[in-house]
């Protein structure tokens, strides 16, 4: 089961992080969508740093969301998922292993990428270790959470489209405490607000980490049999 | 794969696609050994009878079982399945592609040397899959059956695209895994030239 | 009859007289590189003023100038190749345009963070969404587009064509660079090095600027030559693997 | 001395900017280099085992032949 | 030559505007991601209203850029792009086609959606007219050119992120002329501003009209042969 | 399709994919009511060589022209090509699918009834492309040969999951189009059972 497992996981990565697979995809995309703001509402450098911790969750959550799609949707239409489900890996393994590997090719780099794009948007460097801790305790989230939009598309075509509109908005929790987080650091109050709104965000992964997988397997079972 | 008490059974078993009934009533054995060839018109319902058994379709009706096998594992887990498609990835080479195989499935040590012997993959093993043709890719897609040993084969007609020579070596291979106390269901429209073969004909005879 | 040498090229990648050229010429190449950038380099540190409006700080000039120049050098080059390599069809000049680009793009990001390492002290921030910065990064977004096109292709032959058809695309983005501080009046300086009427920068500091630019350009040849030879070697190597695959296997 | 490396007070800026092109540099030739070694030793060494046949690619590949 | 281009239009279009497809699709984006911008940067009205222009032309440019990856690519991965190139339409033609039948599913919808989108931010209503206006000029750009990036990605796994990628770039005159025109009729000059930016947007499109077919055409032929 | 004076002329032909030689030299000539057709061993190039006379592959050298044909359209529009892929949409039903093609290639009145009937696929026709089986699949993407005429067809592996029925009928299908004066270059494994067929044999035999 262990081998299995990793073989799976380190295939997926490996998948991904070549091109095409979407990992440094993902973060050049963040990159683009953040750099098309300024563009759009003008580059006056206050209301820039206003909308920077909000613009910045923002990106990730495309980025993130955009990758999801394929997570099983490649595997169902060329015929590998089927080989995979008569594996000895039970089906929620394989969602926790598949949403492992999206985490690692796209939460990760953009998790790296973010403090770059905070000098972009002109947010105060002060301010940066927190949104680096804030999004790596929300990403798995993503991750996890995306798992479950993706299994319910899966063999739909442009079911990402769907995927995402589906998973939007259990996405907004986790949008608004780790908005929270960053904003709370400028109020100058980490000690509570800040504090709280990390540890939301960290139990809302852990949360995810259970129930995705779960939900994942069971619509992955709803949709293709 | 010694177990010659190897059995499989499939009673009355029914399938509905697209809230259409394709088949009922089907029944059917298959020991150690032996061969159950499915034949039939387009939709007569070969592949879906295969894909139930693997357990990739729903059952509405009816029994398929497995005994004689790992008590442990369900049919899924000591089957092979080769459907319609390939399941190959394009940037991974055909080492790769066996390597990942006998990983994922838990293969001994030697099956990819074996399966690369089996389908003559040898020679292709540094190419990525996209430069494959039709028949090279077939090939490395059977080939994942070598990569570690499962007593029961569905095949979906294995031998289309396949050059003479592949469909030779196929037919040895298909017959080493009977020797071996394998059992194997095969759909197909061509004569696959298995030994100890039965047929088992779905549909009717196409009216239309 | 049999296939022309260009056509052989695509196959079994050996175009004997540009590797004969490019070998007897980097060693020289990469000498004088070394050398001008060393001598630019004692100038620009040691043996120029600071300048009297931006104090030490001038001395970022030295590498941030010649970075944007080769920025931009490097896309012109890619984009020329491309449009031979559409035209013409010689296979060498899509060589020449894929390994450009990596090169242009280190110095493109050069440029940026020598820039914003500029801007703090001049203008109190490292990023400001003005014309030229904005154009700088989208040459960015250019290069590293027409790297992950390249990559995402498997056959070098489709992926030289989509490439040059992007790069011929992206092209439009330089003029708009070299030209953005006249259309749009911004932070940055004009030109003040090729103008019409002449340099109007103190002679002191155009010396190391001078042989900067000059050592960087080398630097950016000898380069672009040990990338176009490690690119046609990569091709042969890819060509001999499926020689080898279908000579054991048909 | 000390006053050379503080650049007028701007030594935080100036080294980086240095300090970053060379190492952007460097790491560019590095890799330069090593890719034209990998892939120069890669092609010699498929050039020997496929021992010059590989050379005639025509002859191996010519192979249409009517019936 | 004419039924076959209707022929085409009207099964691009029919294709998309099934589920699955992408047009309803198109807009239900739009409308996430103008709704989450407010969670990202707060409530605050006056902030929103400033905002407004910029997030609406932001959300229509990646709303449009997400529905550009299956213009050819569904096409050539199930083997009807070869049908197609061996018809009657020149490739040029069979580009216009797809790139129409891409505005009327995606862009025209977004265009109707936007002054909704606008109250929710805020904007003030007598801006509407200029910026449905300055879109309906603009939006036909945005397919035109997506269709250069999407025939350069055909055949790549994942193209629809890299193609966002190369597109991206192309897309920022639309943009900038876009919020321009909407901007100007905030200054209440309407006349020379806001006119000339309309102009420059309806300049874009023309040109793409003619530039974007013959660059996705040529992309498609080095890709494909 | 009366001309009796078409013809199809390949010479010194010569193919490279990822940056191999498939093959070169190959030169042969086909006349109305001709049928090649292609065999060898898996990835000699024989889908290669017919996506290069359909035009969907660059032709590195050598030539090919169809003379005797409408002189105002190329090869391309002249020829109908059925490869491996079966270029159909989940959603269109049976019927859609062969009228789009109709409309889009500018079919005759009365091309999709006699498509429908050619392939057998009538009473299939209200279902959705999803809904069907593999073989029913290749006889709609054959079923579009007969929408609208056009002189060659390029088939690759046309009987691939047909059944004998379908079989039968794509034989008919074809030696219709023959008798009509067409020309057919098709690629296979397996006999074919056409008419006046000679044979192309690309490739070395396999040794491995
Ligand atoms: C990240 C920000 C920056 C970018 C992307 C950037 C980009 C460029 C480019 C592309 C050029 C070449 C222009 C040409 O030759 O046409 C250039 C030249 C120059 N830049 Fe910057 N720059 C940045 C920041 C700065 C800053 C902060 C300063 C100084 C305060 C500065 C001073 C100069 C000067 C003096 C030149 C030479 C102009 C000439 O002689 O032509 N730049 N820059
Ligand atoms: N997309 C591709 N890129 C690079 N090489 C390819 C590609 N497709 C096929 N090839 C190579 O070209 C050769 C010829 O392939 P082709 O598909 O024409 O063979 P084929 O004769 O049709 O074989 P089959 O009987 O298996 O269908 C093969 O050796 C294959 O490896
Ligand atoms: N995904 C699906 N949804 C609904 N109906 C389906 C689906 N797939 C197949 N069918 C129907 O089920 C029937 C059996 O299909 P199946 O693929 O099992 O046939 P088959 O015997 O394998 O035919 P072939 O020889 O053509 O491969 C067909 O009539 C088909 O229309
Ligand atoms: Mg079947
Ligand atoms: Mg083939």
């Amino acid at each position: 089961m262990r081998r299995a497992f990793l073989a799976l996981a380190a295939r997926d990565i490996r998948l991904a992080a070549g091109i095409g697979g979407g990992g440094g995809m993902a973060v050049f995309f963040f990159l683009t969508v953040v750099a098309i703001v300024p563009l759009g509402v003008g580059p006056d450098r206050p209301v820039l740093e206003l909308l920077a911790p909000g613009m910045l969750w923002v990106g990730l959550l495309l980025a993130s969301l955009l990758t999801l799609d394929r997570m099983f949707q490649a595997d169902v239409e060329d015929g590998s998922f089927d080989l995979l489900s008569m594996g000895p890996l039970p089906l929620e393994l394989v969602a926790v292993a598949k949403s492992l590997a999206h985490w690692v090719v796209t939460g990760l780099p953009l998790v790296v990428a973010a403090p770059v794009l905070g000098i972009l948007l002109n947010l105060p460097p002060e301010r940066m270790p927190l949104l680096v801790m804030a999004m790596l305790a929300g990403t798995p989230a993503l991750s996890f959470i995306g798992a479950v939009g993706a299994a319910l598309t899966v063999g739909i075509r442009r079911g990402g489209l769907l995927a995402s509109l589906l998973v939007l908005p259990f996405y907004i929790p986790v949008l608004i405490f780790g908005v929270g987080a960053v904003e709370a650091a400028a109020g100058g109050f980490e000690g509570q607000a800040g504090m709280q709104a990390m540890l939301l965000l960290g139990a809302i992964s852990l949360a995810s980490f259970v129930i995705g997988p779960l939900g994942a397997a069971a619509a992955l079972r709803a949709n293709l049999r | 794969m010694t177990t010659s008490d190897l059995r499989l059974h499939v009673s009355d078993l029914a399938c509905i696609r697209g809230g259409r009934v394709v088949f009922e009533g089907i029944s059917f054995e298959a020991g150690a050994g032996e061969a159950l060839v499915l034949t039939g018109p387009n939709g007569a319902g070969k592949s879906s009878l295969l894909r139930q058994i693997a357990g990739l379709l729903d059952i509405e009706q009816g029994t398929i079982a497995l005994t004689g096998g790992d008590p442990e594992r369900g049919i899924a887990e000591q089957a092979h399945y080769a459907g319609h498609l390939d399941g190959l990835k394009p940037p991974m080479t055909v080492l790769e592609t066996l390597r990942f195989w006998a990983a994922f499935l838990g293969g001994a040590a030697g099956g990819v040397e074996t399966a690369l012997e089996a389908m003559a993959l040898a020679p292709l093993a540094d190419l990525p899959a996209a430069y494959l043709s039709a028949g090279q890719k077939r090939r490395l897609s059977l080939a994942r059956l070598a990569v570690s040993p499962r007593p029961l084969w569905l095949l979906d007609e294995p031998s289309v695209a396949l050059d003479a020579a592949s469909v030779a070596r196929l037919r040895a291979f298909m017959a080493g895994h009977l020797a071996g106390g394998g059992i194997i269901v095969a759909a197909t429209h061509l004569d696959l030239g298995l030994p100890v073969a039965r047929e088992l004909r779905l549909g009717r005879e196409v009216a239309a | 009859m049999s296939l022309t040498a260009a056509q052989r090229f695509h196959a079994y990648a050996n175009p004997a007289r540009f590797m004969a050229l490019s070998d007897r010429l980097l060693t020289p190449l990469w000498a004088a590189a070394l050398l001008t950038i060393a001598v630019g380099l004692w100038f620009a540190l040691f043996n120029s003023p600071p300048d009297y409006q931006q104090g030490e700080t001038v001395r970022i000039m030295y590498v941030h100038v010649p970075s944007a120049w080769l920025a931009m050098f490097g896309y012109s080059v890619m984009a020329f190749a491309s449009a031979i390599a559409l035209i013409f069809r010689h296979p060498l000049a899509d060589v020449a345009a894929k390994s450009a680009a990596p090169i242009g793009a280190a110095f493109t990001f050069l440029a940026l963070v020598t820039g914003s390492l500029w801007g703090k002290p001049m203008w109190g921030t490292w990023w400001e969404w003005d014309a030229r910065m904005t154009s700088v990064l989208i040459l960015l977004f250019l290069y590293l587009g027409y790297m992950a096109l390249w990559a995402a292709i498997e056959d070098p032959v489709r992926a030289a064509r989509a490439a040059a058809v992007l790069a011929l695309a992206g092209a439009i983005n330089i003029p708009v660079i070299r030209y953005s501080v006249v259309w749009w009046n911004t932070l940055h300086q004009p030109a003040s090095v090729f103008r019409m009427d002449g340099p109007t920068i103190a002679p002191s500091m155009l010396l190391p600027l001078g042989l900067m630019a000059i050592g960087f350009t080398l630097l950016f040849l000898a380069l672009h030559l040990v990338r176009m030879r490690a690119e046609i070697m990569r091709r042969r190597v890819r060509a001999l693997r499926l020689a080898r695959a279908s000579s054991s296997e048909a | 001395m000390a006053e050379f490396f503080s650049m007028g007070g701007y030594a935080l800026y100036v080294w980086p900017c240095y300090g970053i092109a060379a190492l952007v540099i460097a790491g560019l030739v590095w890799q330069s280099l090593r890719d034209w070694h990998v892939q120069a030793a890669l092609a010699a060494e498929l050039e020997k085992a496929a021992g010059g046949r590989v050379r005639r690619p025509a002859d191996a590949a010519r192979q249409g032949e009517m019936k």
